[in-house]
């Protein structure tokens, strides 16, 4: 769920980029770490970003909404780590900008934040600690996490650029929880199902 | 634009599939085809002739299903294919493409699961798929390597199992984009044996090369695409037409090109196709 | 290949051999101009000069760009209906009330000013998406000092991209072709294998590439010298004119 | 075996590139290559016959300096490469190789600084580096779509974008890997043509194919790689030899196939090369 150009205020625009930053640069100084480790890293990164790119521009069948397509970090962070994921998803959401009109430039820092850091991490963190788990417990879990932990980070940030009047923060956290809703709980649940099925497929290549 | 309209003889039999003014484009692109027409008749080979982007792949996909016309029909036995999942489900088990690439078309990580990958989705019991893969395989030359992962096989092999893919779901038609390309001659040699078994078993086979010398040796109509339009007639006829395969950016075969400057006739009915047909013609 | 209808119309439009900070400069400062003004008149200046740009300007194919301003519709009109209402108790002075969800002109005003903004800022990101290919903002990057580490990969990606895009709409079309996508769990099954298949395809394209350039001198920092574009002096002027004056209306305005 | 050892003439002169038993595989597993010798002279087109899988491009990257041979010297100007940086640079800047999918080498969206990357790499100014550029570009036929992305080129563009890089290296021997593989007759055309102007610079173009009639029509000297060794002569000796063709996997060259029919030799000095020779031969 990709917060559109210009639909923050310019201050938690700003601020959305502030706090994104350091895992950015963590991020960077990973991939960097990495490269030295293994000159070829380049490529496979590049590769690695090329396909979370693809992976999010799949049209899913079956799921209400028209922009219904996986965030792919869930995936990217149970395959190549969030740290990575950090900086892989933010170019991704640059070129999902640029190329596909989705998400913004000015919004890039809050979407960084909820589809870059946030999901990768909350869905790596449970498919760790799933780990005793059957394997496909464990990715649809962290999979679907990722999806859902976006969601709310989405809709917690719109909450607090535009609290409710009348029910404050909470009210409009749970009205934007509410609309979204429908296209996104599906969709972590859809998924969920497909990150199973591509880590399976992977596990038997 | 002579030849678009004349056919080798007027037929009364409807052919098994067809493409009839068919125009077709990309989403925010002007026409690729412009009113195409184009008939396969049970038995009969066709080569598909043409540079690479003329439209050859986009006219396959047509006659496949996957590419909806923006005009024109796709015709099954005189039938017009509507696009609607019930009656293009029923089409895709009758009619089959193969890409160029087998590697964007192996998706599967071992040989038998990709070949099983249609049977398993028509539906079919255990046993019948498992008895469909087996002989797809036998009927590629692939038997041996049914166990083996894809990604150990060579490229030959690897066009030869995406042709196995779309074998096992028994079509009617068999459509080949540039079967050939990037084969060596054994390769090559293989894949045409495979073919042949097809035909033997009630197969038509349909291929786009832009290698004249293949299609000389191989068909027996050929459809060549110029300028977003179709020309097809039996094979001589249109091989020895050296304005048009000029302006289509084909190569003349050898055997045209050589009793051209000898200045002897190409016989119609008895092509002369391979080296040891030319030199008893000249011996 | 695969295309894309804004990568398509970056690459080929009238602006292409503007140099980057030109684009840059006049594109991000009607952004930031967009985002910060609380004016709708400055919104609306904001827009027709972006638009202006795009069309008039750079001859960007006014369905590319109309497609590339309309591309967050349904995310924007969501969100600003969400902010047009209130819910709990009812407010004094609701101009529609329906149960605990209320419009009042307050909310109206700030789901309007978001709609404004959205428009506006989406309409000069869109110059810059429209007339600047990826790989110029990325060699624009690499002067502003990101990390080369961090470019280099961008740069492979980029390329990576259309190549994966063709893989999906292979795989895609095969797997269609063999009933593949003709029932709900037949569909699921193949988008899995579709996805491990680009990541192999993704894995083992990177490998070749890696051999492939151990000719040309290897897999290190891809240094290349992009095209000389020298930065045109009238236009910066224009650029920063017309931004001064637009910053100095919407304050005097406020 | 009796071919290997077989030269042309006992030359006076040092090849300018050359490969001497040179025994080469992949990590784990066996030779690929056994003691493999191929000379490579200055101004002679060398055609690289080889099935698929049968060692071509492992050769090349020897001669390239990309791979190393477990055993064996790698010769230029009779100075065996040693595989250490400073002398594989040096290599580098002589000899470049193209390998046959474009994508395996084009990492950069923008074809121009794709071909830049060589020259910067060599530490260039970069007015030598876009000067360079531009000719490259230029000899390639490629000037029109400098500003384009690579992704929008058609598949024999991007082959020639591919060639461009190396050409922009200003190396001495351009080692191609199957560079009509895959592109139309259009394609193969502005390939070939391309290439001369680049011999005609001075440039020594060798390639590897599995199209024997593209190398009769093209090449001074074949070498045939079968059962891990390398059969080097010159054109017609190798190329009438049917049993040595059939053995590695190869056709006949139409020609030759056609005169031996007709129970007429080659002519090993003024081969018939087009259909037009073959046509003033007979006629």
């Amino acid at each position: 769920m990709h917060i559109a150009e210009g639909f923050l205020p310019p201050l938690h625009a700003a601020g959305w980029t502030v706090v994104a930053a350091p895992f950015v640069v963590h991020g960077a100084r990973e991939v960097r770490r990495v490269v030295t480790e293994r000159p070829d890293a380049r490529l496979l990164l590049g590769a690695a970003g090329a396909f979370t790119f693809v992976l999010s521009a799949l049209k899913l069948p079956s799921v209400t909404g028209s922009s219904s397509h996986p965030t792919g970090t869930g995936v990217g962070a149970i395959v190549f780590r969030p740290p990575v994921m950090a900086l892989l998803g933010t170019v991704v959401l640059l070129f999902q900008a640029l190329l596909l009109a989705h998400g913004g430039l000015t919004t890039l820092g809050a979407n960084v934040f909820s589809m870059a850091v946030v999901g990768p991490w909350a869905g790596y963190g449970c498919y760790r600690l799933l780990a005793r788990a059957p394997l496909g417990v464990a990715v649809f879990v962290g999979v679907a996490v990722a999806d859902l932990a976006t969601y709310v980070t989405t809709s917690l940030q719109l909450a607090l650029a535009f609290p409710d009047p009348t029910s404050g923060l909470l009210g409009a956290l749970l009205r934007f929880l509410g609309i979204f809703a429908v296209t996104q709980v599906p969709l972590a649940v859809v998924e969920g199902i497909l990150g199973v099925l591509l880590v399976r497929a992977l596990r038997s290549w | 634009m002579t030849h678009r309209l004349s056919r080798r003889e007027p037929s009364a039999s409807v052919p098994l599939l067809a493409a009839e003014g068919v125009h077709a484009g990309y989403p925010g692109g002007p026409d690729v085809l412009d009113c195409v027409s184009v008939e396969l008749r049970r038995g009969t080979r066709v080569a598909l002739l043409g540079a690479n982007g003329s439209g050859k792949t986009t006219l396959l996909r047509c006659l496949s299903g996957a590419h909806r016309p923006r005009t024109g029909d796709v015709l099954v036995d005189g039938v017009a294919l509507t696009h609607r999942s019930g009656p293009l489900r029923a089409h895709r088990q009758r009619v089959q493409l193969v890409l160029q690439d087998p590697d964007d078309q192996l998706f599967s990580a071992d040989v038998r699961q990709d070949v099983s990958f249609g049977p398993v989705n028509l539906g079919l019991p255990d046993d019948e798929v498992r008895e469909r893969v087996a002989s797809a395989l036998s009927a590629l030359g692939l038997a041996h390597v049914a166990d083996r992962a894809v990604h150990q096989l060579s490229y030959g092999q690897r066009k030869r199992v995406a042709v196995a893919g779309a074998v096992a779901m028994q079509p009617e038609v068999l459509l080949l984009d540039e079967p050939t390309a990037g084969l060596d001659p054994r390769g090559v040699a293989a894949m045409l044996a495979a073919l042949e078994r097809l035909e033997r078993s009630g197969t038509t086979v349909v291929m786009a090369t832009h290698d004249v010398d293949l299609a000389w040796s191989w068909a027996d109509e050929v459809a060549v695409v110029l300028d977003r339009v179709v020309h097809q007639d039996v094979l001589v006829k249109v091989l020895t037409d050296e304005a048009l395969l000029e302006a289509a950016g084909l190569a003349v075969p050898w055997p045209v090109a050589l009793l051209r400057r000898l200045g002897r006739e190409v016989d119609v009915a008895f092509p002369p196709r391979t080296a040891t047909d030319v030199a008893a013609l000249l011996g | 290949m695969a295309r894309l209808a804004i990568d398509d119309a970056a690459w080929g439009n009238r602006w292409r051999q503007r140099s980057t900070a030109e684009k840059a400069l006049l594109a991000l400062g009607l952004l930031v101009l967009a985002v910060t003004s609380r004016e709708v008149v400055t919104g609306a200046a904001v827009l027709v000069l972006a638009v202006g740009c795009a069309l008039v300007g750079a001859r960007v194919p006014w369905r590319t760009y109309l497609r590339v301003v309309l591309a967050p519709l349904s995310f924007v009109v969501l969100g600003a209906a969400s902010v047009a209402v209130t819910v709990g108790a009812r407010p004094d002075g609701a101009l529609l009330a329906l149960g605990p969800v209320a419009v009042t002109d307050g909310t109206l005003t700030t789901a309007g000013q978001v709609l404004a903004r959205a428009l506006a800022a989406t309409s000069a990101m869109a110059l810059l998406a429209t007339t600047t290919p990826v790989s110029d903002l990325l060699t624009g990057m690499r002067r502003l000092r990101v990390p080369e580490v961090v470019v280099d990969v961008a740069e492979v990606m980029y390329r990576f991209v259309f190549l994966l895009l063709d893989t999906v709409a292979t795989v895609r079309e095969a797997q269609t072709a063999r009933l593949g996508y003709a029932t709900g769990p037949a569909a699921r099954r193949s988008l899995g294998m579709l996805g491990s298949a680009v990541l192999r395809q993704a894995w083992t394209r990177a490998q070749r590439l890696d051999a492939g350039l151990a000719g040309r001198g290897g897999s290190g920092p891809l240094r290349t010298l992009p095209a000389l574009r020298p930065v045109s002096v009238p236009f910066v002027a224009v650029t920063c004119t017309g931004l001064v004056a637009l910053t100095a209306a919407s304050v005097v305005l406020a």
